[in-house]
């Protein structure tokens, strides 16, 4: 999954106010955005790019290879599943409030088929210097060595915005996203991270609830070589009331704040209590293994 | 959305047989008549609170006659019940479920959720049931059948069957749990809910099948389907929680006095862990998501500054979708009709912050501002000290 | 079962929006009423057949007063409509259907159907509709979209949209057309349809799609799901065709004279077709089906005696699941009531067939056997030709 | 898929009349039935073999590797399911009059496991002097090295019934089912022939409709190296009355007599016209080819 300013993308909902604003953005800082899509303005221009009906049209006219979405909860289920149909490799959907059963369903249909789903309800990716899919805001980035990810978005740019402003720089920014169900998984993008030679250590931005932080615990401690750094949000939350006890019976006792610090730091990773200080911590890390020199 | 327990049997009615008799009433006046509605000499009556624990905190009684219900009726209807699961403040008991008496042989356990790891449905089946099936499920999870299964497909009879065989049901019973797990099935897809338990689901002395209690959520995106939850969706007028969650936003009251105002559910976490690891106590959790509309953060501040306790506001925002200068908006027309009685700490970054922070300091409010997370925290927990 | 268009589109209803007013009459006495109704100044009147080509065969015509409705639906119900696709006979029109007359500007073509290939569902779209379809199909094979979809998934409404867009629809088209075409994709699977087809699918003049004719195939094999559809199933008493599928048999009326009762569909065509090459001719086409009952046989046999043309009849069984004895026992019990007054040769082969032959042999009626499929189409044609 | 007189199967929908005659049968030609299956019945005997709840079960207890399917239509694809579910490698499945869009369900899950299923509405296997799993009347059949691969089930008993009278032998014997949906095609059967060692010659025996037979002509052409023939039935059919056009568009003049036995020919398969002669063209031809001497 190579994405730099060469990398065609198409923005599925692109007419509406979101979309027009962030493709603004996204071009602005440097991003190809080379069409939208909008069942019915096919034909027309917005913000000086062309519109197509559908996401084959569009992919066909302009070679696109990726995908960043904004349509509204009820059509997004089926925008995801037209740009993966379309042959899109990587398709980002930002949009928020996508039933559950639906992303089931979505998911189903992915497990057939071969394209990267980040999201939904996610900040999207962003390779420093080079694209932007999505909505983190990008002057908090500089182009680096460290790889983030998170099921956050406004955490994650406060995470990034840390880094930046001590000068660390970004390899590749991903927010996986913050819905039950997901696209790629913190495991998913850590298999990248690890892969890619641009990264050289990896901050995990996780929160509490589900498995996934345990999932990539013990991933790491199997397949990821590189110093790994982590955050996980919600140590004070309060309890949620609770509804039965068929959650209890799933997670077996994991999902808390203290399953998940526990899991990650068995398996090597730097765990960091205050949200504020992941950057100084970073930095303080990187001076002692080398990876910053002054 | 959790639903009440006779909310959650009244979906129900749709798709399975095996529910009691009952009724549910909101006054003490109509007890007599849920009572002599039922037709039978006795009646058990159960507070409706969105918690459990509700049995051994005196929220469910058997009655023997409606003068006796009428009693149990004017003594919790109106009353909070306070069960290891709430706050200490408790949950106020607004209805009551008047129910047939069942005669239970044996108590078995059924639950249908999100699988967020296989991304499938899931279905869990216990030949035993009852309150101690988590320790069960700890202690012998072999006794514990977690079936997952697809949505598309649906649940498969076969699937059904071979749950209810392992529930140790047979004979007629099998066939009877099959078609009542293959209901609840399809309720559980139709309806979009995230959870569905019956626990405990009873083998009667009669020889049947009945469903003793059901707890049930619906899943909150789904509601543009589901024109039937909207209409019991929990008003706006009975609790912050449910004014916050009617324009979209998440609030949770917590016990603090320093208010917080953040966009995204994990910054909003790790602003309440900062506010903690610096010695303060925040007073809400407070997120008003992405995608923020001006009319949207307008009513999250006013349901933040409800909040007698509040000492201080820490307002933290990074924007992204949401745009700082639609937040600045929001604060400048709030404050229009509510005059700012505390003292409010902006941290704000991120998509147009600059332009945010020119039209807050141009209204002559008295904002502090800081552009890191920590420093504001500070500002903040100092701010509400010296209020107190 | 093929349904009527009338009964297509009453389907159709519960699905999608645009369909033209319609009304069915049965008898010429309600065409006044039924041209008023629309209130039109005028109306098409369509022939109810189960066949295509009925325009050119003067099954369809626009008619400008209530009289002109009556004058046409006289001259039309209860008479036989001939067209190219029917035998010379031609079939009764038992029903007309008014509808109003919709001004058109391009002619589109749906259709829906069973992709046995890939087992899935097919949507077929062409920006051309009309009868030239399949013409066109055949020179211009990329005019025609032909999309394989899962009736799991159901079809998705960018398929939709896709499809629509191939038809060169654009603007509120697209979308109209879309939802057109989701709404006939639900028909089509909660129904269980095997073929839904709409041509023409119309653009009017005033700016809208209308579905201009349908035809439909409902699964015979789902009538236990679908009470609407036994409901509209041709009642026993129209055709022996009727009668043969009221007991689930299936019964084809040819032109020969030696009548054949064969079990399984292939045996019954391979029947058919060694008469052929031996030099004579088959009444019909009927199989008895696998698993035949006793009952179902002996239904078999009466439907199979009330053709008057037969000179002879060929009994070709070879018992697999269906039993030779069971065979024997039905055509004794028919023929306790009805004599034989044509040769009958029988031929059983396979499960309990010495059985069979016994029992028939001890009735003392005047039947042949043989053991080998062409001597006993040979001693049928044989006594075909002496009865001649 | 190997069968033989080893084989272990179990029978859903045993306890039903037709379940129950031809488990005598099935036993009678020597098929190992090792138990059946009707939810409600589980723990009770029928015919002497145990009856189970659950497929699941009756495999786990029996250690069965194929079942055959009598149960009622509404109730028969979830049977197939079940089978297939609980790791059974060979399913037949004998009911007729399954819905057609229930079937399009079944070929989907079975898309994703791994499992033969022979039907549905066929007469199933017979491995002649070995086991018969369906409704072949037993003595029809004697060993030896014709496959007999059919749409039809009586039209295969006659021409099985006539080779055997001949004296022709058979490996195996399958019907394949008559319905528009089916589990295993032409082309799978034909696959397992070629590969069998101890099949030398294969008879397939077609009918009109559909585009299976012009499918398995394209696969023989390709990759049948043993010699073919076939009968299709139906050469004189009456043409049924034409529904709409979309049946034309998608089979676009395959499907007919003609279609089939054309295509049959080009891929050098010896298509006979009179059914009644099948038997005695095979043998003559087997005299010409050596197949069999005198």
């Amino acid at each position: 999954m190579q994405i730099d300013r060469n990398t065609r993308v198409i923005c599925q909902g692109m007419t509406g106010t979101a979309g027009s604003f962030h493709t603004r953005l996204m071009k602005e800082y440097g991003t190809k955005i080379v069409a939208g899509v909008t069942p019915g303005k096919g034909g027309t221009f917005h913000e000086g790019i062309p519109v197509y009906d559908t996401v084959l049209e569009a992919a066909k006219k302009t070679d696109a290879e990726a995908s960043v979405i904004f349509v509204p909860a009820p059509f997004a289920p089926d925008a995801i599943m037209e740009a993966v149909e379309a042959g899109l490799r990587l398709v980002v959907c930002i949009t928020e409030g996508i039933p559950v059963h639906d992303m089931v369903r979505v998911k189903r249909y992915l497990a057939e088929r071969n394209a990267y789903l980040i999201g939904p309800n996610c900040p999207g990716i962003t390779v420093p210097g080079q694209a932007k899919i999505g909505i983190m805001p990008g002057y908090i980035h500089t182009p680096g060595i460290v790889g983030v990810v998170s099921r956050s978005g406004t955490l994650t740019y406060e995470v990034v915005w840390q880094l930046t402003q001590r000068g660390i720089g970004q390899s590749t920014c991903i927010g996986i996203g913050g819905d039950p169900i997901l696209g790629m998984s913190f495991v998913d993008v850590l298999r990248l991270f690890e892969e890619d030679s641009e990264t050289h250590a990896i901050i995990l931005i996780g929160e509490i609830g589900g498995v996934m932080e345990e999932e990539a615990a013990s991933y790491i401690r199997s397949a990821v070589k590189k110093p790994v750094i982590s955050f996980i949000a919600g140590r004070n939350a309060p309890r949620g009331k609770r509804m039965g006890h068929a959650g209890a019976i799933i997670e077996g006792g994991m999902g808390t704040w203290q399953s998940k610090a526990e899991a990650l730091k068995e398996a090597g990773v730097h765990v960091i209590d205050n949200p504020a200080e992941v950057g100084v911590k970073v930095w303080t890390l990187f001076r002692e293994t080398g990876l910053i020199k002054v | 959305m959790r639903l009440y327990e006779h909310q959650a049997r009244e979906i129900l009615q749709g798709y399975v047989t095996c529910i009691p008799k009952s009724s549910t009433i909101f006054k003490p006046e109509e007890a007599e008549e849920a009572f002599l509605k039922l037709g039978q000499p006795r009646a058990v009556i159960k507070a409706q609170v969105l918690t459990g624990g509700r049995g051994k905190a005196g929220g469910v009684k058997i009655v023997n006659s409606p003068a006796e219900a009428k009693d149990f009726a004017k003594r919790l209807l109106g009353s909070r019940l306070v069960t290891p699961q709430t706050t200490p403040e408790g949950e106020e008991v607004k209805a009551l479920l008047f129910q047939e008496v069942i005669s239970i042989q044996r108590e078995l356990y059924l639950a249908f959720l999100i699988d967020r790891q296989r991304a499938c449905s899931l279905l869990v089946g216990c030949g035993e049931g009852g309150v101690e099936i988590e320790e069960l499920a700890r202690k012998a999870p072999e006794k514990v059948l977690k079936d997952p299964w697809d949505s598309l497909q649906g649940l498969l009879p076969f699937q059904a069957r071979r749950t209810a065989y392992f529930m140790g049901l047979s004979g007629s019973y099998l066939k009877e749990a099959a078609s009542l797990i293959l209901g609840l099935s399809r309720a559980f897809i139709e309806k979009e809910l995230t959870l569905l338990e019956i626990n405990p689901l009873a083998v009667t002395s009669e020889g049947s099948l009945s469903i003793l209690d059901v707890k049930a959520n619906f899943d909150d995106n789904a509601f543009f389907r589901h024109q039937e939850m909207v209409a019991i969706r929990p008003r706006a007028e009975e609790s912050l929680e449910a004014l916050a969650s009617s324009f979209g936003l998440s609030y949770v009251g917590l016990e603090g006095n320093i208010g917080c105002l953040v966009n995204g559910a994990g910054l909003a976490m790790a602003t309440n862990d900062i506010i903690r690891v610096c010695g303060g106590k925040p007073a809400n959790f407070l997120d008003v998501g992405g995608d923020a509309s001006t009319e949207r953060v307008t009513q999250a501040f006013s349901i933040l500054l409800r909040d007698p306790r509040l000492r201080a506001v820490l307002v933290n925002i990074f924007g992204g979708i949401t745009r700082c200068d639609t937040i600045a908006k929001a604060i400048l027309e709030v404050l229009k009709d509510t005059p700012l009685r505390i003292p409010m700490i902006l941290r704000m970054e991120g998509t147009n912050a600059l332009e945010a922070r020119k039209m807050l300091e141009g209204s002559g409010l008295p904002f502090r501002f800081s552009r890191e997370m920590k420093e504001a925290t500070l500002l903040a927990i100092e701010a509400a000290e010296i209020k107190e």
